[in-house]
């Protein structure tokens, strides 16, 4: 007895020691925390650790992000695709080249020009002088030409920015020229590190990244240029904070807010209250619960903009019958685009093309008369019976039947943001379809699942926004290319429909190079949407605008209308409009 | 002339990390004649694994049990069927024999059905009620129950029931009464007695308690460690028995009366788990280390069972060198 | 005592399966005479409650109370069916392991033991986003197949001491077959107790379904209670002020709980006392 | 039986210290095997999902940046698939991954949803918070919920008893996940006594001050509340249930008749008796329960492991999904070997049946 007692004691100390040592290793994580300790030669005197609760709110600009799940919180390496650095606030506060938007307005920043030579075989870049780093340092022409020689070193390692740089050569001229030499001429060259909405190339310091591996440095002081400096990084709370650089190389654009704070809220339930007691000044949250807000903190207003990327659906051609132009056309008309557009969480519209407007259509590169003729927005559930009667399709006790006589039933994918638009259009979709006697299942993906069985075709809709660069829409007809069509099952990089058309393909082959702002090529934009309208291999449903709230209690200057959309890297051009409420 | 049951060299090893030799080389044979065979041996000694593989319920992992001179392992169906019908088994614990949910007298029923012993529900019924009686317990008492509503006794006697209506040749009794009341021990044991005498079954009684086997008669087989230690008459064992362990066995029983239970591991030495478990260390007597007489041979090769030297004891077989002359002397 | 229990349960079932079976017809003929109330954008979302819209309406346009009262059918239904499945297979594992011998059951019990200790919401994840073309059917399925390993797990043991009792031999030398052993002999016993772990498997089922709902990794669109609960907190409806959107599928999803945990001990406390203990022990 | 029960004894008795060296041995043995297993049948298993990092992260470019470029997306795509050892046949990644999982560390390779910073690393920073929570709630939940069991099996005859075990019950059967967004909703929300989620306030960096540790401690409560709750409730029950029956045995009741004084029936016979079974039902369910805080966190958004691997989950980050199934059935594993290995000292009659 007295033995087994004794085990027992032993083994409940045992026990106890056991928990207590788990207890005792985990009272609290040890978070990422990146407290900038190297000081630059010229800067100011030694700052006292600042951390977010002693900052004056009235001199701290807080901005509540969203982010995809790789958020970053300890890198701050652009040229990662795997890095993903919009909510901490690095691609926002550190600046890029010069930069064209929507409106075709050109807005030089660390660089203030470029210019082809007549064959469009030589391009001439002029960078801005003076500029400084972050951390003080200069950044000359030698930064430029590193950061050109560094890219083209990755080229091989998935860096951004990498590719475009095969088969080209460049050289300095002077102390702010750089002047590339292409193999062949190309109008368009520019566009593929200059002309991005966002993420364009840009110059990394040379002092900071030479020797490092592009795939794995993490640029933990996040050096770059621009008017703000790392103070702190926190993982644990997705918090990060930066304070402004008074030795700013462009004093004119130098922002308001002396701190700049990014934090990361997942749950918007949680943040309406924060956002109701003034924690944040800008930020994204669904618009059903701004409207709370509002009411109860009359300083948040919405800021509205138009999403650069409208949503349309893609067919995918290899999948009977969606191979037949007057089936896609059928079904486009069995699409009640307004009535999704109203259940968007902010008011939305149909529109017609599928690439960036301004809200007017780019008569440049749109052929009105052909969107006319062949419906591209219309709902006409009686037309497309017709069309469907017309082409063959039987209908068989209230089922409509293929040409080899199998009922017709589609997949229909979608994935939820938490946008109603995004989920019910399938819904619509398959209650109208219904009545004419066809079979849609609207189908919720994960958005992995989504991104992989979009690409290898194994779907026959397939929602998704449609995303190209400012007054451009090459990109729309380009993943249209035959030679994007792959067998399904494997990756295609284009528009995933696995189209096919000769005659699209050659008008491609010509824009991909030409000049957008001839008249020439805008003459083959205009053929191709003609294309385009009568095959429909996708179609246009709506335009989205996006709100986002704005605390004016500590901070105004934003407004609805300005040329910028109000979250991710716009914010960089946005900033210098902010000033103090009082 | 032909043995109802013979057993040769059965040995049964139950593996594991320290092998278990439950059975290690018995044999016995039950003539044709009705009669009664004992089996004793402390708990551990191996003859509910005995009366376990008799019923072809346990296959041994050597040797042969040949019913009517066929081994019962057979794959032969028919022949299997027959032997379920004439070889049965009654129980140690009388309460874990029934199925919780069913009636006590599905036990009945079930066999009727099985082995198509009546040939309308009337019969079956009069057949159930005719087997009641022969064991004394009234039909109205015990029809309708469930077990957990009759007495141990009533239900141990319910298994004779069955074993009545069955009339098999064979009976394997794994300690029938241990666990029932002194008192109706007696008349359980009566049973066995009159059913030899009446309908010519023969019983193998397996028990560790000897004031049964004394009161039963017949053969005795003693056990220990799964071999057979000493076998002969009853009377001739019990009154002077010749092997050491048999000694010890009998000096602790006071005398043979059924109604008082003896108590068990008197000696208080009960091995478990078949003592030593490799079959090198087993050559040698295995009460050897527990005799007061053990002697250098016993712990060299294991004693043959065989009639003792120098005594004029017929039936007697004795396990043990102390009646073995050359090795008495060597 | 015992009884009350049972009545209280089964009470607050029948009232919940009331509310599951005529609920939907009520809510279309009744509240919505004219209208669809559950096809997607037939009104503005988000609006309040209201007489029109008792729960206000949800983030897709429809009637919350409507959509409430529909998801009942396709929870319970996915509970019941994931727990017949679990339930079987656990209970023809557990027979297999209890009444093989040796080397087989050991590895049955190793094997259990490793299916019961695998975290099973990892993979439960993964196969929501493995499974193409999601239906309750599918889904009921894949919670079974993982629903199993307890049910085996306790099962077993209970086999084992069932078959060594003494009157599965008799049955044997009364000429019984193995598979009259098992169904006429072990099965009948433990009937009770495979009701009881059946409840536990179908609880056990519609909390999982809810929970991978709710951390957002759900069936994609199945209406269920757990998806009502998931978007709600998702699209925040708390913070628009839509309290019913929230409470209810929750208070749903809770009497079920409770009322088949009440019919259970009930039960469990007529047919078997003994086994209580080794169940709420877990 | 009785006869059986004599044999059990005896041989525990006889064959003592090797047979306990064999158990340990065995289920030591059993405890590798199962490991080896479960990390197989995680690592296949979870390359069968479809999608895969880089198609998930191509189509993040594609929107974050507008159009890509179709061939420099094939450079950043075969890239990535020779970070991740995505273009290797599947045998080869696992003979890759088991030999770096068990010779280097447990390297589990790069991980996606933080890259560059390793799998393993992502999990030691995360672990902490999954552990702390963990071990906190089910320790406070097993001693809260085993006394309070006591109690109310002790007392089982009290009206007040009734009314706890039907707030138990109660308890008991609400997920967990309903406990807590009860909780983040009217505590968080409502009353706004806590706040609703987060590790810490987030303006606060970890230190170890008063205003820190104050914080970390405020946002601690709401989620170890919601695990503890609903634990401990089946602790308590399941503890009333055993102090029931011990209480109905024999023993107890000549105890009782002998005139020993009830609490030391409590205390020596009771209690003691009814605690093997209930330290057996802790180990049974901790994996429930890391599924379990799991949720949790990903409600009250602590960075833990479940966090994690939702992330993790939603980039199709394999090496870092398989690091924490591995590093949670190891857990849950090793604790149940623990258990397992240690209830034999309580109970000497377990060692022959276990």
């Amino acid at each position: 007895m007295l033995a087994t007692k004794s085990k027992r004691l032993a083994f409940v100390a045992a026990m106890a020691a056991l928990f207590a040592l788990m207890a005792c290793a985990s009272p609290v994580s040890e978070p990422i925390v990146i407290e900038v300790t190297s000081t630059p030669e010229p800067m100011m005197p030694a700052e006292v650790e600042l951390v977010f609760g002693d900052l004056p709110r009235d001199e701290t600009f807080i901005v509540a992000s969203q982010a995809p799940n790789n958020d970053v919180w300890d890198s701050f390496n652009h040229y990662q695709a795997a890095t993903y650095n919009n909510a901490s606030g690095y691609n926002q506060l550190t600046q890029e080249m010069p930069f064209l938007e929507w409106d075709g307005v050109i807005y030089p920043w660390l660089a203030q020009s470029w210019e082809y030579d007549g064959d469009g075989t030589e391009l001439t870049l002029t960078i801005t002088e003076g500029v400084n780093w972050n951390d003080g340092m200069p950044l000359t022409i030698e930064d430029w030409l590193f950061t050109l020689q560094y890219n083209a070193d990755n080229a091989d390692k998935g860096i951004a920015w990498a590719s475009f740089l095969t088969d080209i050569e460049w050289r300095a001229e002077g102390s702010n020229q750089i002047v590339f030499t292409l193999p062949e001429s190309n109008f368009r060259f520019h566009q593929n590190f200059i002309g991005h909405i966002a993420g364009a190339w840009r110059p990394v310091a040379k002092h900071v990244w030479e020797g490092q591996d592009a795939t794995t440095f993490k640029n933990p002081d996040a050096i770059g240029s621009g008017p703000y400096r790392l103070v702190s990084a926190n993982s644990d709370t997705r918090t990060v904070i930066w304070e402004r650089r008074d030795e700013y190389w462009d004093p004119e654009r130098l922002p308001a807010p002396k701190y700049q704070v990014w934090l990361k809220r997942p749950e918007a339930d949680v943040a309406v209250f924060e956002w109701e007691e003034g924690a944040y000044d800008l930020g994204r949250i669904p618009f059903q619960l701004m409207t709370r807000m509002m009411s109860a903190n009359a300083h948040i207003k919405p800021l509205v903009h138009q999403d650069p990327c409208p949503r349309g659906l893609i067919f995918n051609v290899m999948n009977e019958p969606l191979d037949d132009p007057l089936f896609r056309r059928a079904l486009g008309l069995l699409m009640n685009r307004q009535a999704v557009a109203n259940l968007a969480n902010v008011p939305s519209y149909v529109t017609p093309v599928l690439w960036p407007n301004t809200g007017e259509i780019d008569e440049r590169f749109y052929d009105a008369a052909a969107a006319e003729e062949f419906e591209v927005t219309t709902f006409d559930p009686e037309k497309a019976v017709q069309l469907l009667d017309e082409a063959g399709y039987a209908l068989v006790d209230g089922v409509r039947l293929d040409k080899s006589g199998n009922p017709i039933s589609l997949d229909a994918f979608y994935i939820d943001i938490g946008d109603p638009a995004w989920t019910v259009w399938s819904w619509l979709l398959a209650e109208q379809a219904e009545k004419v006697g066809i079979e849609v299942n609207p189908r919720l993906l994960d958005i992995p699942t989504f991104f992989a069985q979009g690409p290898n075709g194994e779907f026959d809709i397939l929602f998704r926004w449609f995303c190209t660069r400012p007054s451009d829409p090459t990109a729309m007809y380009d993943g249209l290319h035959s030679k994007y069509a792959m067998p399904i099952g494997e990756r295609s990089s284009g528009i995933p429909g696995r189209y096919r058309n000769p005659e699209l393909d050659a008008i491609i082959d010509q824009i991909r190079t030409g000049d957008p702002a001839s008249a020439a090529t805008q003459e083959l934009f205009r053929q191709a949407y003609r294309i385009w309208a009568e095959e429909q291999p996708y179609l246009s449903l709506f335009g989205e605008n996006e709100g986002v709230a704005f605390n004016t209690q500590y901070w105004t200057g934003l407004e609805v209308g300005q040329p910028w959309v109000h979250w991710g890297a716009h914010f960089r051009q946005m900033m210098v409009w902010i000033v103090p409420a009082q | 002339m032909r043995d109802l049951l013979v057993v040769e060299d059965l040995q049964q090893v139950f593996k594991g990390r320290k092998p278990i030799y439950a059975v290690d080389g018995v044999s016995f044979r039950l003539p044709e004649e009705p009669t009664i065979l004992n089996l004793v041996g402390e708990s551990g000694s191996g003859k509910s694994t005995i009366a376990r593989i008799i019923l072809a319920l346990l296959r041994p992992t050597a040797g042969h049990v040949l019913y009517k001179g066929v081994d019962i392992f057979t794959r032969d169906r028919k022949w299997k069927r027959q032997f379920r019908a004439e070889a049965q088994a009654v129980f140690q614990d009388p309460y874990s024999v029934y199925n919780p949910v069913y009636k006590v007298e599905r036990v009945l029923k079930l066999v009727i059905r099985k082995f198509g012993l009546a040939s309308s529900a009337a019969e079956a019924r009069q057949r159930m009620e005719e087997s009641l009686r022969a064991v004394d317990l009234r039909p109205q008492e015990v029809m309708g129950r469930y077990p957990h509503q009759l007495s141990g006794g009533q239900r141990q006697r319910l298994m004779l029931a069955r074993v009545y209506l069955m009339r098999p040749r064979l009976i394997i009794a794994d300690e029938p009464v241990s666990m029932i009341d002194a008192g109706m021990r007696a008349s359980f044991l009566n049973i066995l007695l009159d059913f030899r005498d009446t309908y010519g079954i023969s019983t193998l009684f397996i028990t560790h308690d000897l004031s049964n086997a004394m009161y039963l008669g017949g053969e005795i087989i003693v056990l220990y460690q799964g071999r057979i230690m000493e076998r002969g008459e009853t009377q001739g064992v019990t009154k002077a028995p010749l092997h050491p362990y048999a000694q010890l066995l009998m000096s602790s029983v006071p005398v043979p009366d059924p109604s008082r239970r003896w108590e068990e591991d008197v000696t208080g030495l009960a091995l478990a788990e078949g003592g030593p478990s490799t079959s090198s260390q087993r050559q040698r007597c295995l009460f050897a280390e527990r005799c007061p007489q053990s002697m250098d041979v016993c712990w060299q090769a294991r004693p043959i069972l065989r009639i003792p030297d120098g005594a004029d004891m017929a039936a007697r077989h004795v396990a043990c060198y102390l009646y073995q002359e050359e090795q008495k002397r060597g | 005592m015992k009884n009350a229990r049972i009545l209280i349960g089964v009470v607050m079932l029948a009232v919940i399966l009331a509310v599951a079976l005529i609920g939907p017809s009520v809510v279309d003929r009744v509240l919505f005479p004219d209208e669809s109330p559950t096809s997607r954008g037939s009104y503005r979302p988000y609006q309040l409650a209201s007489t029109a819209h008792p729960i206000g309406t949800d983030g897709d346009g429809r009637d919350g109370l409507a959509v409430f009262v529909s998801s009942i059918t396709p929870s319970l239904a996915i509970g019941l069916i994931a727990g017949l499945i679990s339930t079987s297979l656990g209970v023809a594992l557990g027979f297999f392991a209890g009444y093989a011998e040796g080397r087989l059951d050991t590895l049955l019990r190793i094997l259990i033991d490793m299916v019961l200790v695998i975290p099973t919401l990892p993979l439960l994840l993964m196969l929501a986003v493995y499974i193409e073309r999601w239906d309750l059917y599918k889904l009921a399925l894949i919670l079974g197949l993982f629903g199993w390993a307890f049910v085996a797990r306790v099962i077993r043991p209970q086999v084992q001491s069932l078959r060594e009792r003494s009157y599965v031999d008799l049955a044997r030398l009364s000429g019984e077959n193995t598979p009259e052993i098992i169904f006429l002999e072990l099965l009948p016993p433990l009937l009770p107790y495979i009701v009881y772990v059946l409840s536990l498997a179908v609880v056990g089922a519609m909390l999982a379904e809810a929970g991978l709902q709710i951390i957002g990794l759900g069936a994609g669109g199945l209406p269920t209670l757990g998806f009502m609960i998931a978007k709600g907190f998702r699209e925040g409806v708390i913070g628009v002020g839509l309290l019913g959107q929230m409470f209810l599928p929750a208070g749903a999803l809770i009497v079920v709980f409770l009322s088949l945990n009440l019919i259970n001990t009930g039960l469990d406390q007529i047919f078997n006392p003994r086994l209580q203990t080794t169940i709420e022990g877990r | 039986m009785v006869a059986q029960e004599t044999e059990t004894m005896e041989a525990a008795e006889v064959s003592g210290r090797r047979e306990a060296v064999h158990y340990i041995v065995r289920r030591f043995g059993i405890y590798l095997f199962t490991l080896w297993a479960a990390f197989t049948v995680a690592f296949f298993v979870f390359r069968m999902v479809p999608g895969d990092p880089m198609t998930i992260l191509l189509g993040q470019l594609s929107r974050a940046e507008g159009q890509l470029d179709p061939e420099e997306a094939e450079v950043i795509i075969a890239h990535y698939r020779e970070v991740f050892g995505l273009d290797e046949p599947l045998y080869k990644q696992y003979v890759f991954y088991l030999g770096n999982s068990i010779f280097r560390g447990l390297d589990f390779g790069p991980s996606f949803v933080a890259y560059p910073t390793p799998t393993r690393d992502l999990i030691v920073q995360r672990l902490p918070w999954t552990v702390g929570i963990f071990t906190t709630s089910v320790l406070l939940a097993w001693i809260a919920g085993t006394g309070l069991g006591a109690v109310m099996g002790w007392l089982h005859q009290r009206r007040l008893t009734g009314l706890a075990v039907a707030v138990s019950t109660l308890l008991q059967i609400t997920p967990v996940y309903l406990v807590a967004l009860g909780l983040i909703i009217y505590v968080g929300f409502a009353l706004r006594w806590l706040p609703p989620g987060g590790p810490y306030a987030a303006h606060l960096q970890p230190t170890w001050n008063w205003e820190f540790i104050s914080s970390l401690l405020r946002h601690a409560i709401l989620p170890m509340l919601s695990v503890m709750l609903t634990l401990g409730a089946g602790f308590t029950l399941g503890m009333r249930a055993l102090m029931i029956s011990v209480l109905g045995e024999d023993y107890l009741t000549f105890a009782k008749a002998k005139g020993v004084l009830p609490l030391t029936i409590l205390k020596d016979y009771a209690l003691r008796n009814a605690l093997i079974p209930q330290v057996t039902g802790l180990a049974i369910v901790l994996g429930a329960t890391l599924n379990g805080i799991f949720i949790v966190e990903v409600l009250f958004q602590l960075p833990g492991l479940g966090t994690l691997f939702v992330q993790a989950m939603g980039l199709r980050d394999f090496n870092t999904m398989q690091g924490i199934v591995l590093f949670s059935i190891f857990a849950v594993l090793t604790l149940t070997l623990i258990v397992d290995l240690a209830l034999p000292l309580l109970d000497p009659r377990i060692r022959k049946t276990v």
